[in-house]
């Protein structure tokens, strides 16, 4: 029994896992290009940007919030971005890109732990308007320059090294480090308490608002690390960019099994989240389903992986 | 036999009814030609149309037909293409490529124009017109709009009281005329970026009791719009005859990968559609 | 109605019979094998330690878990219901363990919540009669004799209020099965006596009741029957008068040593504050103690030492700390009344016994896992917390185990001054001694404590001297030396204002 | 102090309100025309919609949940109205466009309430899967018949009753019933209970499961009424109507004061959230104000309205 109830208690587990490998084997028997290489770094590449989004959000969550404004800060970064490339070089605008994504991580950090105000309005608020900024910065238009962005950007937006394109890179490496910061530092275990309550956390000493404020911050960051990868991928800064990304990231974070009410999750478990979006609609694109039918399928699919998920509430 | 070819498509967006009709042109001409087409959706995400050609790519088809959402952004998807030795053509929209194998090409700005020269005629040269525009960053509405700002300029006594770029729908369409009329009674003209825009703004026309007050522009040529340019609701659309467009994309592509490269932008004719000329347009009549 | 004069023909008829249950959550096993009965129009206590099973047996019984063997009779017939609405339709009715109300609702609505009464406006129009709702929620506080104003919002409560709500909740139902699961863990002696006396009178109605509590005086009182649970097995069953050391070797196995520890004697003053009415001073190696009646605000003195600020006007003062971080640096320890308020339930029981120290275990790398395992590992043995597994999310504690982890939380790091509230609420006799002990131990050793209890044995006990408040005002105090016990307390808190 | 405390209380409680009334003391001021009566009439019916979804959202939210899917029931409500009702009349039309809602909702309620899936991945797949419905059944081209929809439907869309439109008034009686409802009957009383403790409604007998599923029933009915409204005003089925309407309508919710983790909140105010966002837009379009600049405008006017609102929270 012990050994049995524990074996279950681990796949249990890890049923978003297995949602992932079910649909990747699905998609290969469906189709014979799925497992190919240029499909697998195609689904990598096309995973990354959401990856790096969903890595803040998982902080966002964890600690009990919730940020709408992502995607806009995706725009808005990669416009900044772009803007200070093409007169001050690469570094300056990268770092400006993901100082525009920090201050408004930062602002919407003081509007929710300073001003209370409900972390959905304040981040939809913040969705509106830093979209706006970008579309009224750009005039609407995207930003290329008169001959394109600097080489050395689109370069990264497409190079590889032993194959695999930097920007999956670059979005490895930022899981690793803030996998640590999550699960290895005492600011992430306090992440989690405030999560989990807010109440219990601040009687055991937990700066709770500053902890709400760095958890947007970093969201802020996250996202503008993504607004600056996009726009290497889409070699311009798009004022536009980045809509949706804020109901996928979220959706990814959960599909990984976080609770939406904070205090619970693991960031690995968020990656597999945005695995089981990109793979989704990879595969069916290859499988050439038709739009309409997609939309249906999607929605399928992602009910259907969160209440196989609820299966471990239901055994634990 | 040779094995049929299979032409990948990526389109703008698949709500417009603007490429709806060509996605159907597009199907209908493969099938006479015994080609086979996979679509990718995108829906003006230029991040999704971007992962949608490169899934195209690895899924190895033989040609790419994209109307890109924006000119630079789909670079790498155009390179990825190119590097697969994919080629891609280019539809409705233009793409700064120099992997684009070829353009079927509409010129927004030239449509644009005119549009604006048949609002100044249409309201004697002057007076107060409104412009609602596509959706804010698309290239095309940004391209139509400059266009038609060059043109109406040149009529001093016009003044564009109103802009707002805004969603491709009806209720939007509703909704900002309903406003445009409270705020400016005197509009002559209202500018729509697309026909389902114009069909709303002519509602809250009507319904405010200014049916012959204010005109109304739209663009696509749509049956319903051709319906209401008949009954005088709408006054001006304009026939980019998508359908043909998209039928014109197909067999480019066949006759490219066929090896017969054609020699600069093919041009797919559009047409001013106002009470003039719009029987030739209508629709066959419904068989009841 | 009915059903009650059914219950009393019956006399003396078995009414709950439990056979064979057994329970398991995971790999840890809640209950084995329990077998016991209940008669009609009887009290059955409940003992155990914590986590014996005492919860998960009347959970079972009244429809929130489902058995993993065994079977459940209510008057011969096999009962098992699938929910607790089904449980109480069939009049078996569960004042939890875990105080739980709607805060933004009134007291009224909470209390009436399952059987809302209704009329009908224009006898067509359904509507929630407010009156009558009001009034049934008067009448039932009014038997408990509490003074609580039905139209105020639960979460404006103090805890001690919102146990008696809960209670109230219950009293409502038409109920032939009552089942209270720790309901006197944070009720005055007052309150207590005028509960025991409105649950005499459902007994004598024929209502039957099952009864958990730590504290054995309330059983000599009021239980007919006994019941004790040891590790999820049944180990004695008995009749009043009970015999207290059989009852407490049944519970724990061994007899029980219930020395406090060694002499102490008062060093420097740790923290001294005025309040309306006089000081509060504690020393080193003292213990205070704070006595007071419901809402007497000695809670929220406790936690303005601790550095919580609450908002009324005119309270910045230097007296008090900055703020909780800052107690916490200065080696104040807190342990509310209401575990819930100190605990984060999904955590495991590892970080939330190092959370108020944590930047102490951690290093340039970041967690020093190593170091946070032995100081947990020794805290979970020095407490006995069990199951001794620190990876458990504190959800899965019993509640007893759960007050543990708590204290454990302050003995991670310096600690020299101890804010206890409520220390040993729902707490088991063995781990009361124990925490008892540690209280006292901590003081011997040069430790500070202001405590507030209402188990007023347990605050007089442990207490060099008392000081009774009211409404946030000292109204006296009583010393070791003169008159020092619970009449003279009393004498001051009950005097008319 | 007391008098002075309870009228201070009394005014913060009141705050979004002031809010709506300050804009438009500003818009007046503004704008000449924003009192005229057609304007007045303008906004009244614009907001009739939302209004109308931002019902149902409120029993959602004050449950405890969350809706994301509105946006596209009103979609496909509406398209399923209108096809029916070019085959079997305005009647039949109209009933099985709200069928349709209740229809959705009961899955969302099912999936929530016994599936345990979280309300914001449940109502995010279905939000996708039921614009994809819409777009599948409807080709993605209007549905409009030959001839138009019915002329008594499409009257309705735009005649008066003593100058009010009949949608405006439809919305009043709507928001009159459910107000009945959820704060004079047992079961609104039990939504309330379930939102703010779920355990403790649990361990009161209340049926929680059942209250969630029915709440979700109920955001699906003033949903697919909505979108039967919405068809009426646009003389046709548009299968991508709706869009956004989700976000909006919990914006409207929460700046009408009611708290997104359930259990508290009023009918009555909700509809003051709806008349703010919907004064908001109208007046920016009075004003003249750019596409860009209003996005700005409405980003702080939302996060502002809702700091506001916390004044509350720290004079209460
Ligand atoms: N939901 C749960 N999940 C996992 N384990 C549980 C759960 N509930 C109880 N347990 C375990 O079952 C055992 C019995 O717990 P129970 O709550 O019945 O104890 P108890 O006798 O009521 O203790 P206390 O006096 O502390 O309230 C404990 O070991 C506890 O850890
Ligand atoms: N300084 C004060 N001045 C006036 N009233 C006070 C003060 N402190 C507390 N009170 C009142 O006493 C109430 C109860 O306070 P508190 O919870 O601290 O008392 P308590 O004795 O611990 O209550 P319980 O026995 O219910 O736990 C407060 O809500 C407040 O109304
Ligand atoms: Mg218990
Ligand atoms: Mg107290």
């Amino acid at each position: 029994m012990s050994f049995l109830g524990r074996w279950r208690t681990n796949v249990v587990n890890q049923i978003p896992a297995l949602v992932l490998v079910a649909m990747c084997v699905a998609s290969t028997l469906m189709s014979d290009r799925f497992l190919s290489s240029t499909n697998i770094t195609n689904v990598l590449l096309q995973a990354a940007v959401l990856a790096v989004i969903s890595v803040g959000m998982t902080f966002v969550v964890i600690g009990g919030g919730f940020d709408l404004s992502v995607g806009s800060i995706v725009g808005l970064s990669g416009c900044v971005a772009a803007e200070v490339m093409l007169r001050a070089g690469i570094f300056a605008g990268v770092v400006s890109g993901i100082a525009t994504g920090a201050a408004v991580g930062l602002a919407n950090g003081l509007v929710i732990a300073r001003a209370n105000v409900s972390p959905f309005i304040a981040t939809l608020g913040s969705m509106v308007f830093v979209r706006g900024l970008a579309l009224l910065m750009t005039k609407g238009a995207p930003v290329v320059g008169d001959d394109g962005l600097p080489a050395g950007f689109i370069w990264f937006g497409t190079a590889r090294l032993f194959g695999i394109p930097w920007p999956v890179l670059a979005a490895i490496f930022i899981f690793a480090i803030f996998a640590w910061v999550l699960h290895k530092t005492a600011f992430g275990t306090r992440v989690f308490a405030t999560g989990g309550s807010r109440e219990a956390a601040f009687l055991s000493g937990v700066p709770v608002r500053r902890v709400t404020l760095l958890v947007y911050v970093i969201c802020g960051i996250t996202a503008g690390i993504a607004g600056v990868m996009l726009a290497a991928r889409l070699q311009s800064g798009q004022p536009t960019a980045g809509e949706f990304y804020e109901l996928t990231a979220i959706a990814a974070v959960v599909l990984g099994g976080a609770a939406l009410h904070g205090g619970e999750g693991y960031l690995y478990k968020t990656m597999i989240g945005v695995l089981i979006m990109t793979v989704l609609t990879n595969s069916l694109n290859l499988m050439g389903v038709d739009s309409y039918w997609q939309r249906i399928a999607i929605g399928v699919v992602i009910v259907a992986a969160a209440a196989a998920d609820q299966l471990r509430a239901k055994v634990n | 036999q040779p094995k049929p070819v299979t032409i990948g498509v990526s389109l703008a967006s698949d709500v417009n009814p603007f490429y709806i009709a060509m996605k159907s042109g597009i199907e209908a001409r493969a099938k006479e030609l015994g080609a086979n087409v996979v679509f990718v959706t995108a829906n003006e995400v230029v991040a999704q149309q971007v992962d949608g050609i490169q899934d195209l790519v690895a899924r190895k088809v033989d040609g790419i037909l994209v109307s890109p959402i924006d000119a630079v952004a789909v670079g790498a998807a155009y390179d990825a293409a190119g590097k697969a030795g994919i080629p891609v053509i280019s539809i409705a929209r233009h793409a700064n490529s120099a992997n684009e194998s070829a353009y079927v090409s509409m010129d927004e700005k030239k449509i644009g124009g005119e549009i604006a020269a048949w609002i100044a005629q249409s309201i004697g040269g002057k007076g107060e017109i409104a412009m609602v525009a596509g959706p804010s960053g698309a290239a095309t509405f940004r391209n139509l709009a400059e266009g038609f700002d060059t043109v109406i300029k040149t009529s001093p006594d016009i003044k564009v009281v109103y802009r707002k770029d805004v969603a491709l729908t009806r209720e939007m369409g509703l909704k900002q005329a309903e406003d445009i009329l409270v705020a400016h009674p005197d509009v002559k003209a209202i500018y729509c970026a697309n026909d389902e825009i114009a069909l709303g703004a002519s509602q809250a026309i009507a319904a405010a009791g200014k049916g012959s007050q204010v005109v109304v522009t739209g663009l696509n040529g749509i049956p319903p719009a051709m319906r209401a340019v008949k009954a005088g609701t709408v006054g001006l659309t304009v026939n980019l005859n998508p359908v043909a467009w998209g039928r014109l994309g197909v067999d480019t592509m066949v006759e490219y990968l066929k090896g017969n490269k054609p020699t600069g932008d093919v041009a797919v004719k559009h047409v001013l559609v106002d009470a003039k000329n719009v029987d030739q347009f209508l629709p066959p009549p419904a068989v009841k | 109605m009915d059903s009650r004069r059914d219950a009393l023909d019956g006399g003396a008829m078995t009414h709950i019979r439990i056979a064979n249950v057994s329970k398991f959550f995971g790999a840890t096993c809640a209950l084995s094998d329990v077998s016991l009965e209940v008669k009609s129009g009887s009290i059955l206590a409940l003992l155990g330690e914590n986590g014996a099973g005492k919860s998960t047996l009347i959970k079972i019984l009244s429809g929130i878990y489902p058995p993993d063997a065994g079977r459940i009779e209510l008057d011969g017939q096999p009962a098992h219901f699938k929910s607790l609405p089904e449980a109480i339709a069939a009049g078996v009715v569960l004042v939890p363990q875990e105080l739980r109300v709607a805060g933004a609702l009134s007291v009224a609505e909470n209390m009436l919540l399952g059987y809302l009464p209704s009329r009908r406006v224009a006898g067509l129009l359904p509507c929630v009669d407010a009156r009558a709702m009001k009034e049934s929620a008067r009448a039932i506080l009014g038997d408990l004799d509490v003074n609580i104003d039905v139209d105020a919002r639960a979460r404006d409560l103090t805890f001690a209020e919102r146990q008696l709500v809960v209670i109230g909740r219950a009293l409502g139902h038409k109920t032939r099965i009552l089942i209270l699961d720790e309901p006197t863990a944070s009720l005055e002696r007052r309150e207590t006596e005028r509960l025991f006396t409105v649950l005499r009178r459902l007994r004598n109605q024929g209502v039957t009741i099952i009864y958990i509590s730590h504290r054995l005086e309330e059983v000599d009182i009021l239980a007919d029957e006994c019941a004790v649970l040891r590790d999820g097995r049944l180990a004695a069953m008995s009749s009043a008068p009970f015999e207290r050391n059989d009852l407490i070797h049944a519970m724990t196995g061994r007899e029980l040593d219930l020395q406090a520890g060694g002499a102490r004697s008062a060093g420097d003053v740790r923290v001294s504050v005025s309040l309306p009415g006089g000081a509060l001073t504690c020393r080193q190696g003292e213990v205070i103690g704070l006595g007071g009646l419901l809402g007497s605000g000695a809670t929220e003195l406790l936690r303005r030492l601790f550095g919580v600020r609450s908002g009324r006007p005119g309270e910045r003062n230097s007296e008090y700390p900055r703020d909780v971080p800052a107690a916490i640096e200065n080696g104040v320890g807190f342990v509310p009344g209401e575990r819930a308020l100190s605990l984060v339930m999904a955590l495991s029981v590892r970080d939330n016994i190092v959370l108020p120290h944590i930047s102490a275990f951690c290093t340039a790398s970041g967690r020093d896992e190593q170091k946070i395992t032995a100081a947990v590992v020794r805290l979970m043995t020095l407490l006995d917390i069990r199951p001794h597994n620190p990876d458990m999310p504190v959800r899965g504690l019993s509640g007893g185990n759960q007050q543990k982890v708590v204290f454990a939380k302050w003995l991670a790091g310096r600690l020299d001054l101890l804010l206890l509230d409520e220390p040993t609420n729902g707490v088991d006799i063995a781990a009361k001694a124990h925490i008892h002990r540690y209280i006292a131990d901590f003081a011997s050793s040069g430790g500070a404590v202001i405590l507030s209890s209402s188990d007023m044995p347990e605050l007089l006990g442990l207490s060099d001297c008392v000081v009774a408040l009211r409404q946030g005002r000292v109204v006296g105090r009583v010393s070791r030396d003169n008159t020092y016990g619970e009449a003279s307390l009393r004498a001051l808190l009950e005097t008319a204002v």
